[in-house]
């Protein structure tokens, strides 16, 4: 599934941005996808979870009712890749009624303009 | 009477407002997919129009990590619960 | 006993909304109802494709469709204008537009909107699957 | 494009929800396709635009700037297949501040109410 | 500096949401497709948080029958100025 | 003149976004820039479909795609992971995965998701646009 290119090109820093939630659509699936696909590739990666994709997090999720696959596992290999940073929107965050314990993984919540900050120095950004 | 179907994160507020301006007073909402999300108590306000008559799809509240999320005014039902609903209720309209 | 009949928008492998259409006629049938008709509008009409080839592990949308025709004649009727612009086409079609290869075979079949009607219509319930 | 049976069965009443505004997406000109042809096909055929959906009705649209056809046209077509009532959302319209004169061709507004009581009297509804 | 492409209605509130807390002080957002609703003076409060520094592609108001009801604090943009956006500003997204 | 890469998530004939894409690749090549790479990921994939058959009247998608690739030698990739889900595979993935025929052709090429990030770090500029 993870293809590495032989030339690997100076490492640069990508910001991922996950705004979708786990199962309804394939945006997180594919946003994941890329990051961990950037990361073999050498590159710097961060995830910023915002808004419904702060959900991607949630602890306890599984397989769906037909057995597709949900994005929990994608996200148990970040640390592997060396994706150790998550991200995420205080704002989203409190509006949902969430905490760090609700969360399967250590997050760090951002305040708005700590997340203009951190795309401002990324320079590289997908938003899925 | 009729049932309808819920498929968006309650954040699609547009769509919400649209289901309770065709919601009748026998009419039930059944939330589904990614509409599981509005079935937390933290997501409150997105329901309100609804007067209590709200199921939730158990295999997708599962799947979500939700089933221990769920507003006490929100009834559960699995998929044959589902399947019952559109048997008592004569049409069935979804909202995307 | 009624008869069912669903119509799914939504296309293969993007939304949920085509499992979700399929884990419902699951539920028809097996309650005792007639899963009687499958409308494939919009990007819905994808997943007729006889070309999919999803990993081993995933469900393959396109064989669970034929699988509830061969088990339970449910009919796969597929929008011809909303198929014929997405490349989702019979012998027929393909030869007709003078494409190289045709990507749609029985059990589904192309068929009009009015198709669509009908099956309202003549159905007991109809429900809406979409992305 | 309009496919009419043979053995037309007796009249129902069609209530077609157009939700959605045009151009963006397909889902506007899908939806008026079903009515034009369960019309054709000899129903009693309803429009309620709703929400974005009343964009479709105002005044001065065009085909896009690749040539892509607008749903204006088809709009066009309703009376001829005997569709001559359209319903709008009076909340979405004033939200819009959008009034008749704005709009290409005369409507009737609805209250919450009147639009419960519409659908509910409709033994046929697809949104779209 | 960012240039920020925005596709959904103003109805998408939480879309419109998260652009604003990724907005930064020397970025620009511009509307196409339906976006270009947001553009109204009645949809007003969908671009208050972006100060002005709002385009809207002329194209996409043209065919939605929009070319009037531009509010006044957005500037309009052809095709090529859409590219021009581009050029001036080293990193665009795309909010959908 | 700057190198420009698309990343273009949206099924043809659904949504405005294939249009848009299009629209401004064009626009690109006008202004004498280079259109270096367009990357067709997640229902995107469907514009590369040899077997579409728009109206006459309508745009043809993949054809507007090709043009670009013979005029101005932009490469076409589409991700094969999201491409074998959905039915868009060319005539070697066709015959590995037992499917009767195939979808994709040159000027379209399948890659994988490392080629996107090679996009985007060799291109000057990256679109996306999605539905």
């Amino acid at each position: 599934m993870i293809d590495v290119s032989d030339s690997r090109p100076v490492p640069q820093d990508l910001l991922v941005v996950l705004r979708h939630p786990p199962h309804g659509t394939h945006w997180l699936r594919e946003g994941l996808d890329v990051a961990l696909v950037a990361a073999a590739f050498g590159q710097r990666v961060g995830l910023l979870f915002q808004g419904d994709g702060i959900y991607a997090l949630l602890k306890g999720q599984q397989a769906g009712p037909l057995g597709q696959k949900g994005t929990h596992p994608q996200l148990a290999m970040l640390e592997m890749y060396d994706i150790d940073t998550l991200w995420v929107s205080a704002r989203g965050l409190n509006e949902r009624g969430l905490s760090a314990d609700d969360l399967m993984l250590p997050v760090v919540p951002l305040e708005a303009s700590a997340m203009v900050e951190l795309l401002q120095r990324h320079p590289h950004t997908l938003i899925f | 009477m009729m049932l309808h179907l819920l498929n968006r994160s309650p954040r699609s507020t547009a769509t919400y407002q649209d289901v309770s301006e065709a919601f009748g007073s026998d009419d039930h909402l059944l939330l589904i997919e990614d509409a599981c999300y509005a079935a937390q108590p933290s997501a409150g306000a997105a329901l309100e129009p609804f007067g209590g008559r709200v199921s939730v799809l158990q295999e997708d509240l599962v799947a979500r990590g939700l089933a221990k999320r769920v507003d006490p005014s929100v009834e559960v039902v699995d998929m044959n619960g589902f399947l019952a609903l559109t048997e008592t209720h004569e049409r069935c309209v979804s909202w995307f | 006993m009624l008869n069912y009949a669903l119509l799914l928008h939504a296309a293969p492998y993007s939304h949920q909304a085509a499992l979700s259409a399929l884990r419902f006629a699951d539920t028809v049938v097996a309650n005792g109802h007639r899963m009687k008709t499958i409308f494939f509008y919009h990007d819905g009409v994808h997943n007729a494709s006889a070309l999919m080839a999803p990993p081993q592990d995933e469900v393959h949308l396109a064989d669970g469709w034929k699988r509830l025709h061969q088990e339970h004649g449910t009919e796969l009727l597929v929008c011809v204008a909303a198929g014929l612009r997405r490349g989702l086409l019979d012998v027929s079609e393909a030869s007709r537009h003078g494409v190289m290869s045709h990507s749609l075979e029985a059990p589904f079949e192309l068929t009009g909107v009015g198709q669509l009607v009908d099956a309202m219509l003549t159905s007991d319930r109809m429900i809406t699957f979409a992305p």
